[in-house]
């Protein structure tokens, strides 16, 4: 994977003086929080505690810390997969987080979702999609619904689309920001760039692999930022929500990050140069940060190995709570299929008759 | 929803008891007043779709609509059915209606992607914490000349989906009442229309007419055997059925108006009754909707059949545009006629059928 | 074509008469030997997908195939199924006979327009002037807990369609000879594998065997009760037989192995035999593929039917994460074997199929 | 529709004089007979001898001729359903063309195809497609076939795929220029664009209504040319074929021309502006063409009178031959389903039973 366009940030800063330490230390909270909950993931997985696919935000911690650091309570929230970083971020419980990996019906999408399908109406985490591209279009649809519903403004919702580099050349990605372009939407496309889609990296996937300028297609101005760098996220993503909150002015935003895992827990990774991996591992935003911050005087030792213990005991909660959560019951089975009742619906168990004898 | 508008009192006028007034019109013109009324009707309806403004709809379903409701109401879609129908799901999410309208189902197949694996799995995926109040209005059907890509009859395909609900009225006053139903309808409605059943007349209620999802309709009674059709097929069934009324057969024809959920109930209530059937329908035979309305009988009422149930479906071929090859592959009322006659096992009275 | 490398020669090293020597090995293994026997056949032979390269395929069924015929033979192809699936149709427009992995089915639904609307039309639109010799391989199926969207079973949509011809082999042998069938096939073939058979073992003949394509299979003789299955579903079909043989009853399997075209006499003959049938599907019940075997008894055997044709099929619902949910959702031993005996009118002897 | 956008040149102008004067009174000649047959395609299909829906290609003439002039024999070409002057240009039989349109067993696709899906595989005019943008993936395909078959060249194959300006909002364009831009496939993508899908405007349906710039994305060449002007047009489509067969560099080039009618022969097309159609009518390529070689004396008036009455007869011969030709008979019906004959293929009509009685 091209390094070289990517710009690494590992070597200690300091901060510019205007940063609250709070929110410095908030941030490395919610990172280390973030990486703790994704490695316990790993191993419950491993424990055969959750099924299915399983993908991490490993390594994403900056872009996802800094980006939930941008995004607004009345904003709208569409992501793929890789989602439970978000979720967490977006303040849904933990414990309902992990309940949701262990197919609990006290999960945020009551055990039908999974690891995939994070979705809280409330908080306005409209989910968590598995087929690429696929949460594009509503994630567009809901923006136009906005700008039917609501004038612009500093306080009108917004709608953040996360996608990854792999996910720029599917169809839906083109008609979608077509739309968003011509009819000015107020919504920011975030392309969460680790470089890999699977074990394809962005160069023999994209015939223009700076993802950020195919925005110029559509007349979306593109940006991007280093995804290590929570601040950096922060602002960019800051910025982007409030041209598409005042302006009604779609923005293209690409954050550079690493993946530092396989695609999903039970990916080995063994496609990987060692080059990449070890660029990766030296780029880890989590110990970084904590690095940054420590020599900035913002944190020492004690206190963040203190922030890590309580990240650790956070999601050791979460998983005591999924572990005593029911499984949603087979009666329940039909529950959801429609919204409206009508007649007829089928509601058949395997083996069943197709009706009742006359 | 309070009315919006002197021109939605009218709507109401009719009272339900006393049978309201009625129109002769098209189901194109039923359609076209259905959506100008639900557009009244609830400020969270739009319509989405190519050409439906400017250009009136291709086959002209919205005409004035544009004019009357604005840009706003009635949205132009650049051609991309993924990203439109895509958008028109997001839209839904937050509790707009929005009204899509694909130009033919055969376009439906770029944006299915969307309407089977996001529309119809959102709600149960997502533990029941969002609805999808949203129509695809589309229409299929050949005899156009249109060729092999612009001609197919693909509604098997959504009936086959859970979470989606699949409706294809055969007349004006079911288009009106089932369209104003799937709009007032909380989930994904897929809405066949028949391009050859736009300029057809029927006699329309005046007023809200809303149906009932779900459930199909004896639309003639008979004793001596019931044809199951629907959308065009039940015209062209009623037709050979009171053909061969002339001839003394007593014929049941049985209009499933709803694919999703399907109405076993009534079907196999008149075929225990009339003891014989025939499946008429515009698709292809093999996995047609047929096969299961076949099926459905042959296990709900198997002791009360007197013969096989025969299916009479399209040839299967992609359709040629060359007319005699067209009119070859898909299914007539002489066909139709012929095998009625066969399960009943009676000689050909005439040369109609022939 | 003349073999390409000397590894090519022990593939036809056995003579067809006196049975070639076989080996017990992997369904994935049968087909990943398939597509590098074929590569080494013709050189016209190129496999595309997403991760077959470097990743060596998301199920590894092209473990090892990148390695040995390098980027030319295996292409990587980015996330864009509309574009990959419609470039090998042109690639086989002039005589490539691209062999097409889509990850899974569910995403073949970004391809469909290119699959139902070109490759499988053009042929007949072009008025027989250009053939598509083209393999899609996809697997389906649930059970992995992968939910609702990368669960499903939907060759019903492509057995419903003409141009198409529907492959769904159950044993790691039918894998081998049917999918070398499709690679030598003119026509585009959708080639339907299931996730919960690639580590399913059976024998399988050394050298070149190619399938009769259109060919139903009777994998287990019998004479009370005909099981109609395919793919994954005639695993359990036979479990379900020799279990109840076991309890002295004598039930026949049909393996449909080509869904489209269908091989109705061989079902038929079967039941014909035994007077009872019972389908069993992966699929959703409603217009599912059980819907076309049961209308086809129906309509082809009435005569000798002595109960009605039963379906087991999956519940009607987008596949939930929850195992519990989807242990409920999907058809297995215990249901096939409840409903066999229903069939049968025999109360069930034990526990077993509670 | 924004004229400010195009370069007309109606006004009268002199010849480069290295242009062989034979080759511009073919190309006159060529336009004319396109002209004459669109026009009685048009009369045809009001005697409903021709059915189904019909576009022609009336006012895009010196786009049809300049890139026929340009294509090369072994070069391989895709186009929408707007297909008839192509056909013609590539050589098809007038005669079969017009028994295509009539739907006769001697028409180029055997009548199964009709006006949208001509077809020849020997004079490789690869379709004539009726789904928007559907002609894009397989085009893409031919070119990837190419590059694994033969090398680069100045003799080598190359791919010419037309569509419309409606046409690049599709989410096939995207995946599919990507491709050709990753894999540096043999292809030029041609938008025509006469300023119209249907009745809505490129600036109503792009959010980059400079259709050329969208190559970009994909690191594909972008060129914009004059589609009035038959030379202008033949140039850039040699130029660009050229880069494409011994480059292996694929290029977007854009087309600028008007539609002179409705969208298809049954459409009026009242959504018209005044001013976008007298702007069409001016700039009528064929009329102009004729005046400019008039005033530059390549024809005069009687020559040119003699070549559009000659191109009438050609006409009128193609439609007495497709009048002639038998239609396709039913017994032929399930002819070209499958290549490949196979067990259980159906061959059932409407009302035959699914299998004869065992
Ligand atoms: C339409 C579709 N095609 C293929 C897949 C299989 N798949 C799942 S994730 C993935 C890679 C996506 O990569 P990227 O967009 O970079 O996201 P990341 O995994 O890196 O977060 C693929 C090919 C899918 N889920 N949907
Ligand atoms: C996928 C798809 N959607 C919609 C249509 C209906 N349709 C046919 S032509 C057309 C307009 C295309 O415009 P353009 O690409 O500019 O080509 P032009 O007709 O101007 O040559 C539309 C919307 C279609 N055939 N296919
Ligand atoms: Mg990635
Ligand atoms: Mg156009």
């Amino acid at each position: 994977m091209a390094a070289k366009t990517r710009t690494r940030t590992a070597e200690v800063q300091a901060f510019p003086g205007d940063e609250p330490q709070d929110d410095l230390r908030g941030y490395y909270r919610d990172m280390s929080f973030v990486r703790a909950f994704e490695l316990r993931s790993g191993e419950m997985y491993a424990r055969a505690k959750i099924g299915g696919y399983c993908h991490l935000n490993l390594g994403e911690e900056a872009t996802v810390v800094g980006l939930m650091a941008a995004i607004q309570k009345q904003d709208y929230l569409f992501t793929g997969y890789r989602d439970h970083g978000y979720a967490l971020m977006r303040d849904l419980e933990p414990g309902r987080v992990m309940a949701e990996l262990f197919g609990r019906s006290t999960g945020v999408s009551g055990g039908r979702g999974g690891s995939m399908h994070m979705y809280d109406h409330e908080a306005r985490l409209f989910g968590g999609y598995g087929i690429v591209g696929g949460q594009i279009p509503p994630a567009t649809g809901v923006a136009l619904a906005l700008k039917m519903k609501e004038t612009a403004g500093p306080d009108a919702a917004a709608v953040m689309c996360l996608l990854g580099d792999g996910t720029v050349n599917i169809g839906a990605f083109h008609e979608s920001l077509n739309l968003a372009g011509l009819w000015n939407l107020p919504i920011v496309y975030v392309i969460v760039n680790n470089g890999l889609g699977m074990g394809t990296t962005v160069e023999k996937a994209s015939a223009e692999p700076d993802l950020y300028k195919r925005g110029a297609s559509y007349r979306i101005p593109g940006v991007r930022v280093d995804g290590d760098d929570v601040l950096a996220v922060r602002d960019a993503a800051r910025t982007a929500l409030e041209q598409a909150r005042t302006l009604r002015q779609p923005v293209l935003l690409e954050l550079m990050c690493y993946r530092l895992k396989g695609h999903s827990v039970v990916d080995p990774a063994r496609y990987r140069s060692a080059e990449d991996t070890t660029i990766a591992q030296k780029s880890d935003p989590v110990p970084v940060f904590r690095a940054q911050l420590i020599a900035a005087g913002v944190l020492d030792e004690a206190a963040a190995d203190a922030i890590d213990a309580a990240a650790d005991e956070q999601v050791t909660a979460a998983v005591d709570f999924a572990d005593a959560s029911p499984e949603p019951h087979p009666d329940d089975l039909f529950a959801y299929v429609y919204a409206t009742p009508v007649a007829n619906a089928p509601a058949e168990l395997p083996g069943d008759p197709v009706m009742d004898a006359l | 929803m309070t009315p919006k508008s002197t021109s939605e009192a009218s709507l109401e006028a009719a009272p339900v008891d006393d049978g309201p007034a009625t129109r002769v019109i098209t189901y194109r013109q039923a359609l076209n007043e259905t959506l100008r009324a639900e557009l009244l009707h609830d400020d969270n309806v739009f319509l989405i779709g190519e050409e439906i403004g400017v250009f009136e709809g291709s086959y002209k379903i919205t005409a004035g609509l544009l004019t009357e409701f604005g840009p706003d109401r009635v949205v132009d879609a650049p051609i991309a059915e993924e990203g439109f129908v895509g958008a028109a799901l997001g839209a839904a999410m937050i509790g707009m209606r929005p009204v899509v309208e694909i130009m033919t189902i055969n376009f439906s197949l770029i944006a299915i992607d969307q309407i089977v694996n996001h529309a119809a799995k959102m709600r149960s995926m997502f533990g029941g914490q969002v609805s999808v109040p949203m129509v695809i209005r589309m229409p299929g059907g050949g005899g156009q000349q249109l060729a092999a890509t612009h001609s197919q009859n693909l509604e098997v395909w959504f009936a086959h989906i859970p979470g989606l609900k699949v409706l294809a009225p055969s007349t004006p006053a079911d288009a009106k009442a089932l369209l104003t139903a799937a709009i007032r309808d909380d989930d994904p409605v897929i809405f066949i229309e028949n391009l050859s059943l736009y300029s057809s007349k029927g006699e329309v209620p005046d007023g809200e007419q809303i149906a009932e999802i779900g459930k199909a309709a004896v639309v003639k009674e008979g004793t001596d055997l019931t044809i199951v059709s629907y959308s065009r097929g039940t015209t062209t069934a009623l037709e050979v059925a009171h053909q061969l009324t002339a001839e003394g057969l007593s014929i049941e024809v049985v209009d499933l108006r709803s694919l999703r959920p399907l109405d076993r109930e009534t079907i196999c209530a008149s075929v225990r009754k009339t003891g014989r059937a025939v499946v008429f329908e515009d698709d292809w035979l093999s996995y047609g909707i047929g096969a299961e309305i076949s099926a459905t009988i042959g296990e709900g009422v198997f002791d009360f059949l007197d013969a096989p149930v025969r299916r009479v479906a399209a040839a299967e071929v992609p359709l040629p545009y060359a007319k005699a090859l067209e009119l070859a592959a898909l299914p007539h009322a002489a066909e139709l006629a012929k095998v009625v006659r066969e399960v009943l096992n009676i000689a050909p009275l005439d040369k109609l059928d022939k």
